[in-house]
């Protein structure tokens, strides 16, 4: 029974402090917002937004009003506009608290690749390595391992850095795990039905 | 000896993008479609202008905006963040016709600010660690490392405003703002598509968001169309 | 685990500042007497704190504002960029009892600006072969010479602002902005002293000046006293 | 017949393009604004204001509009205020077409002195250093001469520099002056009734 993407958008919402400013990034990471009481924290979209809002209702989009990934969003009471000199100095000034990403790889160091995969159409870097460098704390959200079995959460990443020990925190559908100093991953739970074996066999990294 | 503070008002785009040409180095505003100043796009393919340097974050989307540029043919390099599902960049990009440069999103945004403010390279912690260190100085400064980024300026800047007032002070409208008023300051010559033009005065001094003293020209563009990228909503609930 | 911010509005000055001590950085608004935080001022003193290290474009003038901090020997280094008729800040200097660091204008701010956007050092054309050049490095840059300047973060900022809604959003006015917002982003911990304190919502997205994301506390403090230092005027001509 | 303080005021003023952007020193620059037609040119403070206005009617000041000499102004339509780090970007970038500037010293080569005397009481910097190396153009409007006739146009300046080879123009009661790359002052003009031997007199530098 491993976390469902709705159970690890729930847990990953459950790590954002009341009262902190937050960048979620685009995929996955972006459902956290369904799991955050009202007011609980502020949502920054790197494109220039702070207290961005949900989607709007049908009928209501406003194509000059969109989030990161170029969504129609809306913004809250207290929300605020700024351009993108001003958006990244705010996050690359450490006044975003937090940043949770998706990631194609997390080593057990805390390095995040998760812009370009070797070999692959170059998609371009967006915001990823200012947040994944200036937010105060980063967490990953991921697939535990590739389809084929592949190691995602591994000792040295093969692909593209995004950026160095930057992680935090990785929260995959197996449980939730710390990358540490030593490089190995502190496993901080595990899915229900989740066993410690299972999982040791599907990280790229020893656990703790 | 007349400066470029008067007269900012011009009657058509093709005046607006007077001096503009082949070669040059064109900052555009928008994220994705997003506060595309769409008839200057329009004007500058219609002035048969070639082998442009293009820097925007997306270079257009969807074959729309300035993805017509890349269509176009008129285009040798883009510099950019992002190239997503711009199958129009990366299939010119695929080919080598185009060359294309990705700068990460915050560094390519400080870069135009530096260049409009007179700071000629900084040192930025995003980076570091990564292919984007590539023949840059990395200098540990206090503990922690940095890369040496230089500033980035244009030769035109082609961006749109939701009001402007006939000196060229500028009021955006909600994330439309994004790179053009830093693209406004990093070029040597700035032209603005307004959506509205009013007189002077009509516009507070402290509701301005970029000075008109970083305003060349101005021309009204009343009617877009402002493509949705990706139109996202969710239901109305029952009864509001 | 709780960030900073919620519950922003502090309903005294004293509660404002907490955690504010001896020995501390702290960047104090305005220009001249221009835009003074004028309770925060006084609260400072009124906490009984000593060797702050101040940063502030003028450290007073004419006995009022920051010369009130100085008057009262709670400051052990002042960071401005001018001094002229403050004599307050003049005979400490020459007596020793304050260090003095004078920097230019436009560094000074950049200075502040860079702390807040995360940029450690910076190239300047300002002070080139001047003796703002000590001990400073030297560079040259597609031809011309630059000095680096390093980001001048702070401990506490402490600034006013005309509109304030409750999560800290700002709005200034006229020539009182100055210093205000760039200190705002450069400080660990943000106090705003607010001339009308309102709900969020009542300043739209687009009007704001600073975001509340810089701003940790605000207080409401409607009355100020608002000096004049040169009180300029000229004569109405009859009839108008 | 040397310049009055108002002629050369006139003179200096003279020197601004229509459709510029201009910042005046304080003291006899500021004189300037009064010898411009209306809508002429545009007036930069460095302290956040662009578009000042001449002095506030009386009963009419605002203690929060001031000029960077802290001399209470007004706004005029069109007008724009920002912060400091903003208003320097704008004088650093090259944004401000001409400074007009006092000085204690200039060179033949264009040497600017004006912020500080040495042995003498520190006034600070202020926005003179910016302004010098960061504007277009900058012409230096000053007596020729101290009232002991001591040189101000000198080969070099013995006085602390505010920029250096920034002047384009100098001002004075006598005359028009250019500093040139070959360390010499070109006489563009003499007041009216002044003689190039009294000119060469007080000047440290040749003439050509």
């Amino acid at each position: 029974m491993a976390y469902s993407k709705e159970d690890m958008a729930r847990r990953a919402a459950a790590e954002i402090p009341a009262g902190s400013i937050v960048n979620l990034g685009i995929g996955l990471p972006t459902l956290c917002a369904d799991y955050l009481p009202e007011g609980h924290a502020f949502l920054h979209s790197e494109n220039g937004l702070l207290g961005m809002g949900p989607f709007p209702f049908e009928g209501e989009e406003d194509p000059q009003l969109i989030n990161a990934g170029k969504q129609t969003v809306t913004v809250l009471p207290g929300g605020s506009t700024f351009d993108s000199a001003q958006s990244f100095a705010m996050i690359r000034g450490g006044h975003v608290d937090l940043a949770i990403l998706g990631a194609m790889q997390v080593s057990a160091r805390g390095d995040l690749a998760n812009w370009a995969v070797p070999g692959g159409k170059v998609m371009g870097i967006g915001g990823a390595m200012d947040l994944a460098s200036g937010c105060r704390r980063v967490i990953a959200v991921m697939q535990h391992a590739t389809k084929d079995g592949e190691h995602k959460l591994v000792a040295t990443c093969t692909y593209p850095l995004t950026a160095a020990r930057v992680v935090s925190r990785v929260i995959t559908e197996l449980g939730v795990f710390d990358p540490t100093a030593d490089g190995c991953f502190k496993v901080i739970e595990l899915a229900p039905g989740v066993d410690r074996d299972t999982v040791a066999k599907l990280t790229g990294a020893p656990l703790v | 000896m007349t400066g470029r503070h008067h007269h900012k008002v011009r009657d058509s785009v093709a005046a607006a993008l007077d001096g503009l040409e082949s070669g040059m180095t064109v900052m555009v505003g928008g994220f994705g479609l997003c506060g595309n100043a769409e008839a200057l796009i329009r004007g500058v393919i219609d002035k048969g202008v070639k082998d442009l340097t293009l820097v925007s974050n997306n270079a257009g989307n969807l074959g729309k905006g300035l993805a017509t540029w890349l269509r176009a043919d008129i285009v040798k390099k883009v510099i950019c963040s992002y190239l997503g599902t711009n199958e129009d960049l990366h299939s010119r990009m695929a080919s080598g016709a185009i060359t294309v440069e990705v700068t990460p999103q915050g560094t390519l945004a400080e870069r135009m600010r530096a260049a409009g403010a007179g700071i000629p390279a900084f040192f930025t912690p995003t980076g570091v660690g990564t292919v984007v260190e590539q023949g840059k100085e990395k200098r540990t400064i206090d503990g922690r490392e940095y890369l040496l980024e230089k500033a980035l300026p244009a030769d035109f800047a082609l961006i749109r405003a939701r009001t402007v007032d006939t000196f060229g002070n500028l009021r955006f409208y909600r994330t439309a703002r994004n790179f053009s008023p830093i693209m406004a300051t990093a070029a040597r010559t700035t032209v603005v598509e307004a959506d509205r033009l009013v007189d002077v005065g009509a516009i507070d001094p402290d509701d301005v968001h970029l000075s008109g003293l970083y305003v060349h020209r101005v021309v009204h563009v009343p009617e877009h169309e402002d493509p949705f990228e990706y139109k996202t909503s969710r239901k109305r609930p029952e009864g509001k």
